[in-house]
């Protein structure tokens, strides 16, 4: 391949988005818009001629390199694309907190966990490994929030009561009172 | 004392202000400036010379700058008490510290060679857009209980459980102020900001509203009055508010 | 390009990490290990000859396709990508530590580093790079860090033997006796 054509590789390969003309002229700002169309179509022939696993369509967002149609099923079923994935550490954080906490507000995770945890919630109820339980007293009536039984079915527990025993994540920023007794 | 100004007005080594990444690499890298035999330190101009540096840099407030200097010193006064008479039974005072010297310049040089090792690996980019492939449900979870507990213990570890002075009251919560607020406003122009309370209002509560109250009148949102000094507060939405 | 050779393509373009061979073999259940191996090969050496701005690695124990390092400079500039942020010395001294003892406990690497740890040991959680691997004796059963497979793509690493020999180093930890010798 022509070193242009590498390079339009290169850049359609790692960004995180297609991409347009204007944006491949900014990789090769020398090269001109006639020469940077020649390579793309470079690249797509040799996808084409070598029988490659990929393909390089235009679509309205850009260019961008694709896996041929007809593997899609067989990666679908490898889980390649579609794999089970660990919760993120923050997501793992705050179903910690909600589950020896629970019933508990926003407010209160966010005290525990030191950041805003607007994102992780929804993506946890999306999830359906918690759900709104209540709501708390105080000004604007806060959500509460609990664990489902989806999360006891995939931590493979019948109760919560089989959740080992934390005494400090349960007592923790309780009433002051107990702990400025000590 | 003499010491430390001493080095502080004939500098024989030249202290970078660049970070130091503990005690050990600033003492390494006064050992490393001046050449010196680590198997045999010259302990009280390393002492002075640590203590100079940490001050000048303005560690001396590190705690584990602090710990490192009050060992250095510790073994100053060990080296300058009298050796048994029988030489076989001196333990040198030093033998530790060069020990953790030692090891600690080899986890350095394994420092350095994973970084640059990320450095080469930086210059290399996966694949940054992968599409989903179409109608797939999202991917299933994974998560474990060993994990949960796991996560829930770090985090218990690192609640500041320990410190019993450091009270910790309701959170505050100006947003459901504010929009316990403009709800108000929305259906009436003008009312008693004891309107926005309970009977029995937390402390926390009182705070909320009138931080939210504050912030909406800087927003020019609402204005504030009193119809006689120490009156009640009105609040009042403002005319040009968008609110209604 | 063969088959087989193209499915692998497929697979490695769809994954946004490194495949190990279990999966390909999920992928082409009927192809067997040796097969897949060609395969591998043949894509590698097909990326090599045909001079493409991709190239295959063997990354965290298994593949990967990355962009080749000539191309980072200009993917940079065009923000086509984001250069990961340099690790600072304390956190490299940190995963030194790990990567060579693991598992190993927070007061053994203090002791080592002769600093707290704390801060950088959540950095490195929340990064994915180490991760919690068990819990030690002793009092409070502290728990006990190793690496992940991420920690290994970081630095380009197939596996953890490729970690330089302590004998290696040009530092050696001579035993105690012998300095007190002295």
């Amino acid at each position: 391949m022509q070193p242009l054509a590498r390079l339009v590789e290169a850049a359609l390969f790692a960004a995180d988005r297609p991409l347009k003309l204007d944006e491949l002229e900014q990789v090769a700002p020398d090269a001109g818009r006639e020469s940077l169309l020649a390579a793309v179509q470079e690249l797509r022939d040799h996808y084409q001629a070598d029988e490659h696993g990929v393909e390089l369509v235009e679509l309205a967002e850009g260019f961008q390199i694709l896996t041929r149609p007809e593997y899609a099923e067989a990666l679908a079923q490898a889980r390649i694309v579609n794999r089970p994935r660990k919760l993120s550490v923050a997501a793992l954080e705050t179903l910690a907190v909600i589950a020896y906490r629970q019933p508990v507000g926003r407010a209160e995770i966010e005290e525990i966990r030191g950041v805003a945890v607007d994102g992780v919630l929804r993506l946890l109820l999306e999830r359906g490994l918690i759900e709104v339980v209540g709501r708390g007293e105080g000004i604007g009536r806060p959500l509460l929030y609990g664990t489902t039984p989806a999360f006891l079915e995939l931590l493979g527990l019948s109760s919560l009561d089989e959740l080992p025993k934390m005494e400090e994540l349960s007592v923790v920023l309780r009433p002051l009172a107990e702990e400025a007794g000590e | 004392m003499t010491g430390l100004l001493q080095i502080n007005s004939d500098r024989a080594f030249v202290v970078e202000l660049d970070e130091f990444s503990g005690p050990l690499d600033l003492l390494l890298t006064l050992i490393r400036e001046q050449q010196i035999d680590i198997t045999d330190i010259p302990i009280a101009r390393i002492a002075d010379q640590f203590l100079a540096a940490i001050h000048e840099l303005g560690l001396n407030q590190a705690a584990d700058y602090l710990e490192m200097a009050a060992y250095l010193l510790r073994i100053k006064i060990q080296m300058l008490l009298p050796r048994p008479i029988d030489e076989e039974e001196w333990v040198d005072p030093r033998a530790e510290l060069v020990r953790r010297l030692l090891e600690y310049e080899q986890i350095r040089e394994v420092a350095d060679w994973l970084g640059r090792r990320a450095e080469l690996r930086s210059e290399r980019f996966a694949r940054g857009w992968v599409p989903e492939l179409p109608e797939l449900p999202p991917p299933p979870i994974m998560l474990s209980l060993d994990d949960l507990v796991a996560t829930a213990e770090r985090l218990a570890e690192s609640l500041p459980q320990r410190v019993t002075h450091r009270v910790v009251p309701r959170p505050l919560d100006t947003e459901g102020a504010t929009r316990r607020i403009r709800e108000i406003l929305a259906v009436k122009e003008e009312f008693d900001w004891a309107e926005l309370f309970d009977e029995r209002p937390s402390v926390s509560d009182v705070i909320s509203c009138l931080i939210a109250l504050l912030e909406l009148a800087r927003l020019e949102e609402v204005e504030l009055f009193q119809s006689e000094p120490y009156g009640m507060v009105r609040v009042r939405r403002a005319a040009a508010s968008p609110v209604g």
